[in-house]
């Protein structure tokens, strides 16, 4: 029963950390405009929460460069599982049209595994909220598959 | 005896981009603020010498996402004035709706994030949604919401059909008219005015001394505008820069909230005054020499240099942006200030952190 | 402000349902990027044109590879095609859980490949 | 200790003992008296302190005028001892916490001159004094004869000076001498008390004026300088600064003088007169003078970083609050006032007692420096943690005596906001401390301390006391407190272990047990398991391998030091001080004004 | 009986707060134009931080994060027992308290500014509730909820002034603008999260049900204003909440200090002024 409870409410509320490693901005206004009246991805129950600690979903926007890297990785760290890494816009997927300079170490799944990625420069709101959208049915995936984590959780 | 040092940044819900502010507080009184930057350094200034430089333009239009069209526009004056390429007259009209489109995007987008920063949610989520109706008329004019990139070297990729203007008119009616909605609150309301008035003032002196930049700049009483230059079809525009005194972040606000109406006019008239003819011409040939060409941001006075050998490689770019010009303001005005102050004041220069790093 | 958000109450919810039901994009707006393989040349300008660089052709193996996660949408191969057999579609790309490439072979059918990071 | 416990049961009693009758008793008392008076003169003139001198002098004068001119040479009819419940409590705390205390003190005065690099151990002097302190206490709280009472409240003003400038230090001389003053001060206050009391009643003996006293308008002027005698030791406001300065001396001085008996004394004077102003303008001062002590001290215990200094601040707060119960006069609030007596003096004897055993680990008084103590000497972390939770948290005795405080103060409008305000302060500095005394880095574990028993022994014991004590409150008011108010209806009922009156009740004993309940059901659920992940802390993703350090510009591994809030912009020091004590001097002086 | 009352509310409590919350959000959504989450989001939010990975920062957080809960919980038991207000405040002190050590606990600056300032709005309210309290024993001579029940005409009659006082702590306690400052339910803050950033997992799901007790008991103080009728204590808990909403829609956040300077001001002179007139025998 509680089991059921978790897993049903776990892709009813994804919070939202967002983190721009080295993005033009393009990204980041597009996730933020997610939230604002137009879009309104609060109606999935995101919250952008800020705070690793608290969020299920990382989003991650821009090139990886060679100081942010460690950052992206602690944040991943610090973020408890089950978790979702959604790599948002041309940059965060391949380092896009900066690929080859001198400082881009390259796209996110370059340093933590990503989950989804979202393609576009930059990706448009419809396109973030697919992206979170197919987070969430891999995270029901996830729990058909029933890792032992969730089970331990539930009992 | 009772210090605290708050790590600020990279990652922090209130900052939009990655900077660190080593701040050291006292019963949450900032006595010390140190920045930190790199996190956003990407080295595309050097990227210049992989892409040629038509391919450059899509590279400069993503130095910063939110004032793209303006970055694109300057790089392409510069290479112009290398190549002594004479933009169509309707061209240079398109660049200035564009530009000035992007100017109202980034105003509006300041003001939310400016809003969220005192907790002041509900006008973020106002001011977003007008600005959607902005993007909106980006994407139908140009085929992309942030990143138009309608600029080519020689003139505009895209024209606007004069139902297409008839329908921005309309649109920026409504903008305009929501805009005077959230005024009062904007200026008058009391919890507002308790945030950010008398917040980071910097006097005229200062402000000209620490090299600010932009709106920072004119809010000091400074009326300094790059558009005063008259680049492209300015100088057929009746246009004076927006000039406040009070020099605190109140003031700051109160610049781009008024300098927003200002573009809507802006636009307008570019609309209105719009000769028919070709929006761009064909360019052959390489550039040579070197030049140094000045545009107004929305953050303020942004400075391309451009060297080129007649290869089509640049030989040199370096871009020198408003926020740049802003941290040492923003060094200044953060000590003395409360923690609660910090989103606020930091928030004041509009910085564009990738602007900055590159 | 009281006046404002008591307007936004009584005008109802300003949200576009996305998911459920999807605007149509404007007119001429750069989404997906295509390629109608029939009528290309493989002629090779939008690659070599391409600022980002994401697009391969191959006159000996007849296919022209695109890697739509670096894509960065600007157009510029679209403008550039002398047959006009690039384009971009209106609605963006969708989301995936795999990066991939897409390789069109003149006389296969479309197939998904794996892009190498750094070309 | 033994003897005290006997004394239980006998309570009332009143006894003459042959010994008080004889005149060559009172006599040796009137000379000890003086000597008394010459010896704190002596002091005064050796220290060129011509206040002390001053005021010692001024006592002589007016001790020869009470003896030679009004008595005539002779001496009043002597009235010997009396004990009822309010002297037995205060006797078994003096003698219990005492005792626990001299326990601790022998460690600690080892380590203390260990410290000192002393040549010759200076230990006699200072055990020689704390048993006199003791002897003299006991006695003050039992006779019941004025001048009797006066000639301890004299010695225990001298033990105090004297243990003050143990450490014969410049400042503990400072200090020392500051005490003496405004504790003459107060002896001057009540020997003029006495003598208008007798050329009134003709009397001295404590129990018939009480109760003679009421109705007599022309009392209340003695009786008022009895109760600012009693302000004084007390260290009330504007006198807090004496037992500021008492924190110099060495830490079981401050625990047994300065926070759980002698500061008493005054406070023990006031009940015990209490009854005698009753419902007067006099009580309503007293009461609104506390109220203002209990605000302003925890106020200006909120700007401190010093933890004796919170400490002192604290107890001058606490002393208010009984003493402006004592003002608030029902029944009610007298009860409150004993229990927060008696649970105050246990806690604060534990706290200061801690803090000892810390500042002697450590080497500093600085709360910023114990953060993180868990880490340090986690069993004596523990135990001032909960003797602070003690001091703060309901069920325990403290919280109870406030809240009889406020149900009994509800009926007077200015006493009511300050002991609001003022109890929302005290949360603030004691709820902070704890926080950071059990914070450590994350993953909890801790150096083991070592501490010798004699110290251990008297921490535990008294916070098992402080627990106990507080479980019991309802059965310590039925079996002692109630008692003495035999003949009128009892403030509150007690009803399986349920205080209740017409205006509330306060579930002792039932709360109790959910809070041992949640305690040990919390204890067991928050065991981390073995799946559990530990994490450093958020530091907007920069924090370095250290715990609570960060990497910060041009990648400098940097420590992000914390702090806690002291607000000096509304509760420093300097900016409260001079404003609170004239108000507090203000409000005395209405005090008095009001009695005439 | 009343121990009856208590377990159905200490049972219900939580599922009255969660619609509670959850309607909040919704019409918070619709004053800013959006649409907003479903009506038991709330619920989502803590089932899904329950199924969490545990992970904690330090060892004692989750046994502060227990207790915190434990006392909301006794406090609302002990309000439907109709047992004494003060003490149902001091109970409901316990749990703030620990709260706050909790956040203590952990060496990051942003938990620990956001405790002290958690300390300073406990300052800022505690009084004024205390306040509150005297003035409804002023009036019905008793500090027990029955007594208030007993009155034959509402306290809010006779009480406006300590109510629009009131109406501060319940801002204060409700984290809404503009005294959402120790912690912000949306974390746009420059405490990340004040007060609850190290709080994760399990014991933040702990922390959330525990404020929802707290919201009920606040709640449930406030209905004490309008006890004659059910319909009038429904109306008036209605409009109570739609106000705070609308407060925290006008209004930006504040800085502690002039929250602690302009409440206390303003809060003290209000309740002193509705005293006094209770006590120059004022009645209506």
């Amino acid at each position: 029963m509680l089991k059921k409870i978790i897993e049903h409410s776990q892709v009813k509320s994804p919070w939202l950390v967002h983190y721009d490693c080295g993005s033009c901005n393009g990204c980041d206004i597009e996730t933020l405009a997610c939230l604002t009246p137009l879009y309104d991805v609060e109606r999935f129950g995101v919250l952008n929460i800020g705070n690793p600690k608290h969020a299920d979903v990382l989003i991650v926007t821009g090139t990886v460069n060679k100081r942010n890297k460690k950052v992206l990785k602690q944040i991943y760290d610090q973020m408890p599982s089950p978790k979702i890494i959604i790599a948002i816009g041309a940059c965060g997927l391949s380092g896009g049209i900066f690929r080859e300079a001198y400082n881009v170490v390259g796209g996110v799944d370059k340093v933590i595994p990503v989950d989804v990625y979202v393609p576009g420069c930059p990706a448009k709101p419809e396109a973030i909220i697919d992206g979170v959208v197919e987070g969430l049915a891999k995270l029901k995936e996830l729990q058909q598959a029933s890792t032992p984590d969730t089970d331990a959780i539930a009992s | 005896m009772s210090k605290t040092i708050v790590p600020f940044g990279p990652q922090h819900p209130v900052l939009p981009e990655p900077i660190h502010l080593s701040l050291t507080v006292e019963d949450e009184i900032v006595k010390e603020a140190v920045p930190a930057f790199g996190y956003v350094h990407r080295g595309l200034e050097k990227l210049a010498e992989k892409r040629d430089f038509h391919q450059m333009i899509q590279v400069v239009e993503r130095v910063c996402g939110i004032c793209s069209m303006i970055h694109a526009m300057c790089y392409c004056q510069g290479l112009e004035t290398l190549m002594n390429v004479d933009v169509p007259r309707r061209g240079q009209f398109l660049r200035v709706i564009w530009s000035e489109l992007h100017r109202i995007h980034s105003h509006l987008l300041w003001l939310g994030l400016y809003a969220d920063a005192f907790g002041f949610e509900s006008v973020f989520m106002q001011f977003w949604k007008i600005r959607e109706r902005i993007m909106d008329i980006n994407e139908a004019t140009a085929g992309n919401r942030v990143i138009v990139s309608v600029n080519q070297v020689g003139g505009v990729r895209r024209d606007l059909s004069p139902s297409k203007c008839e329908w921005i008119l309309a649109e920026l009616a409504h903008v305009e008219q929501e805009m005077k909605d959230l005024e009062s609150t904007m200026l008058n309301n009391y919890t507002v005015k308790k945030r950010t008035v008398g917040k980071g003032v910097l006097t005229q002196e200062a402000a000209y001394e620490l090299g600010a930049a932009g709106p920072t700049l004119r809010a000091s009483g400074i009326a300094q505008d790059m558009r005063q230059l008259a680049y492209e079809a300015f100088d057929e525009l009746d246009f004076a820069p927006v000039v406040e005194t009070g020099g605190d972040a109140y003031a700051r606000g109160v610049v781009r909230f008024r300098e927003t109406f200002q573009s809507i006019d802006l636009v307008r008239q570019a609309i209105a005054r719009m000769p028919q003819g070709d929006t761009f011409v064909k360019v052959k040939g390489k550039p040579e020499g070197e030049v140094v060409q000045r545009v107004e941001q929305p953050r303020g006075e942004c400075l391309y240099y451009i060297k080129a050998n007649k290869t089509k490689f640049l030989d040199r770019l370096r871009i020198r942006t408003p926020t740049f010009a802003n941290i040492p303001p923003l060094a200044a005005m953060l000590p003395g200030m409360e923690l609660a102050d910090v989103p606020v004041l930091i928030l004041s220069i509009d910085p564009c952190i990738s602007c900055t790093e590159r | 402000m009281i006046k404002n958000i008591f307007r936004n109450f009584v005008s109802g919810s300003a949200t576009r349902p996305y998911p459920i039901e999807v605007r149509p994009g404007f007119k001429d707006a750069r989404g997906e990027l295509a390629n109608k393989i029939g009528e290309c040349t493989l002629c090779g300008i939008c690659a070599r044109k391409c600022p980002s660089q994401c697009i391969t052709v191959s006159r000996k193996d007849q296919y022209w590879e695109v890697d739509p996660f670096s894509c960065v949408y600007c157009g510029i191969c679209v403008e550039a095609c002398p047959q006009n057999c690039l384009l971009h579609y209106a609605e963006h790309r969708k989301p995936a859980r795999k990066k991939s490439g897409l390789l069109l072979n003149k006389n296969e059918s479309p197939k998904l490949t794996v892009v190498s990071e750094n070309r | 200790m033994a003897g005290s416990v006997l004394l239980i049961g006998t309570a009332p009693a009143s006894s003459a003992p042959a010994l008080f009758a004889s005149s060559a008793f009172t006599t040796s008392i009137q000379v000890a008296d003086f000597a008394l008076l010459g010896l704190i003169l002596f002091f005064g003139i050796k220290f060129k302190n011509w206040i002390i001198a001053g005021l010692s002098l001024a006592q002589i004068a007016l001790l020869a005028f009470f003896e030679f001119v009004v008595l005539k040479g002779g001496h009043a009819e002597p009235a010997g001892l009396f004990c009822d419940n309010l002297s037995l409590i205060m006797v078994l705390i003096i003698s219990i916490a005492g005792s626990l205390i001299v326990f601790y003190a022998l460690p600690y005065m080892e380590h203390h001159e260990h410290h000192l690099k002393l040549k010759t151990s200076r230990q006699p002097r200072f055990f020689a004094l704390l048993f006199l302190f003791i002897g003299a206490m006991n006695a003050l709280v039992l006779v019941n004869d004025l001048m009797l009472f006066y000639f301890c409240f004299e010695i225990t003003t001298l033990c105090s000076f004297l243990l003050i400038g143990h450490d014969k230090t410049r400042e503990a001389r400072q200090n020392a001498l500051t005490a003496l003053w405004i504790n003459s001060l107060g002896g001057l206050a009540l020997l003029l008390g006495i003598v208008l009391i007798y050329t009134q009643l003709h009397t001295l003996d404590i129990q018939v004026v009480i109760s003679q006293a009421k109705g007599l308008d022309a009392l209340l002027i003695p009786l008022g300088l009895l109760c600012v005698a009693g302000f004084t030791k007390a260290a009330q406001m504007p006198f807090q600064k004496w037992l500021l300065g008492a924190m110099v001396a060495p830490t079981p001085t401050s625990a047994l003088l300065h926070s759980s008996t002698m500061v008493k004394a005054g406070v023990y004077l006031v009940i015990r007169f209490a009854p005698a102003f009753e419902g007067t303008p006099l009580s309503a001062g007293v009461a609104v003078c506390g109220a203002f002590t209990f605000l302003s001290a925890a106020a200006l215990a909120i700007g401190q970083s010093n933890g004796k200094k919170v400490l002192a601040y604290s107890t001058v707060s606490n002393l208010g609050l009984i003493l402006a119960c004592a003002g608030i006069n029902t029944h009610a609030a007298i009860t409150a006032a004993i229990l927060l007596v008696i649970f105050h003096a246990i806690s604060k004897a534990l706290l200061f007692l801690c803090m000892g055993s810390i500042e002697q680990h450590i080497g500093s008084r600085d709360i910023e420096d114990m953060r993180g103590l868990f880490g340090e000497m986690p069993k004596t972390a523990l135990i001032i943690t909960l003797g602070i939770l003690t001091m703060i948290l309901p069920p325990f005795g403290m919280l109870l005596g406030k809240w009889m405080a406020i149900e009994s103060a509800a009926g007077n409008l200015f006493t009511l906001l300050m002991l609001a305000m003022g109890s929302a302060l005290t949360v603030v500095y004691w709820a902070r401390w704890a926080g950071i005394l059990m914070g450590s880095d994350f993953k909890g574990d801790s150096r083991p301390e070592h501490l010798p028993g004699l110290a251990r022994l008297p921490l535990v014991s008294l916070l098992v006391s402080a627990v106990v004590l507080s479980m019991s409150a309802p059965f310590i008011y039925a079996k002692m407190i109630l008692t003495d108010f035999s003949g009128t209806t009892a403030a509150f009922s007690v009803s399986n272990g349920v205080m209740a009156n017409a205006s509330g009740s306060f579930a002792v004993i039932p709360l109790f047990l959910i809070a041992i309940g949640v305690f040990l059901f919390a204890l067991a659920k928050s065991k981390p398991g073995r799946r559990t992940r530990l994490s450093g802390p958020y530091m907007s993703g920069i924090s370095g391998q250290e715990n609570g350090t960060y990497i910060g510009p041009m990648n400098k591994i940097m420590g992000s030091a914390q702090s806690n809030y002291y607000l000096s912009g509304f509760f420093g020091e300097k900016k409260l001080s001079g404003i609170v004590n004239a108000t507090a001097g203000i409000l005395i002086l209405i005090m008095i004004g009001a009695s005439i | 009986m009343t121990l009856v009352y208590a377990t159905l509310g200490v049972i219900f409590a939580p599922f009255a707060g969660i619609l509670i919350a959850g309607l909040d959000r919704i019409l918070t959504a619709r004053f800013q134009s959006r649409t907003g989450p479903p009506l038991l989001q709330p619920l989502y939010d803590i089932g899904k931080l329950w199924g969490k990975e545990p992970m904690i920062a330090h060892r004692f957080q989750p046994l502060c994060a227990y207790i915190y809960l434990a006392a909301a919980m006794v406090s609302v038991g002990l309000f439907f027992a109709q047992s004494d207000l003060l003490l149902i405040f001091f109970v409901q002190a316990v749990g703030a308290v620990f709260l706050v050590i909790g956040a203590f606990l952990v060496p990051s600056p942003f938990s620990q500014a956001g405790a002290n300032r958690e300390l300073i709005q406990i300052l800022t309210y505690e009084p004024l509730i205390i306040i509150v309290l005297a003035g409804i024993h002023l009036y019905t001579g008793s500090f027990k909820i029955s007594a208030i029940y007993a009155m034959d005409k509402p306290l809010l009659l006779n009480l406006p002034l300590l109510f629009i006082v009131f109406g501060y702590a319940l801002t204060i306690k409700l984290r809404k603008s503009p005294f959402d400052i120790s912690a912000s339910h949306h974390a746009h803050q420059e405490l990340v999260r004040g007060v609850l950033t190290e709080y994760s997992g399990r014991t933040l799901a702990i922390v959330e049900i525990a404020h929802l007790y707290e919201t009920i008991l606040i709640l449930g103080l406030c209905s004490l204003f309008w006890t004659t009728s059910v319909l009038g204590m429904v109306v008036l808990l209605a409009l109570t909440y739609l106000a705070e909403i609308v407060v925290d829609n006008i209004s930006a956040r504040m800085s502690f200090r002039w929250m602690l300077k302009s409440v206390w001001s303003t809060g003290l002179v209000l309740s002193a002024i509705n005293l006094i007139w209770l006590y120059s025998g004022g009645r209506i």
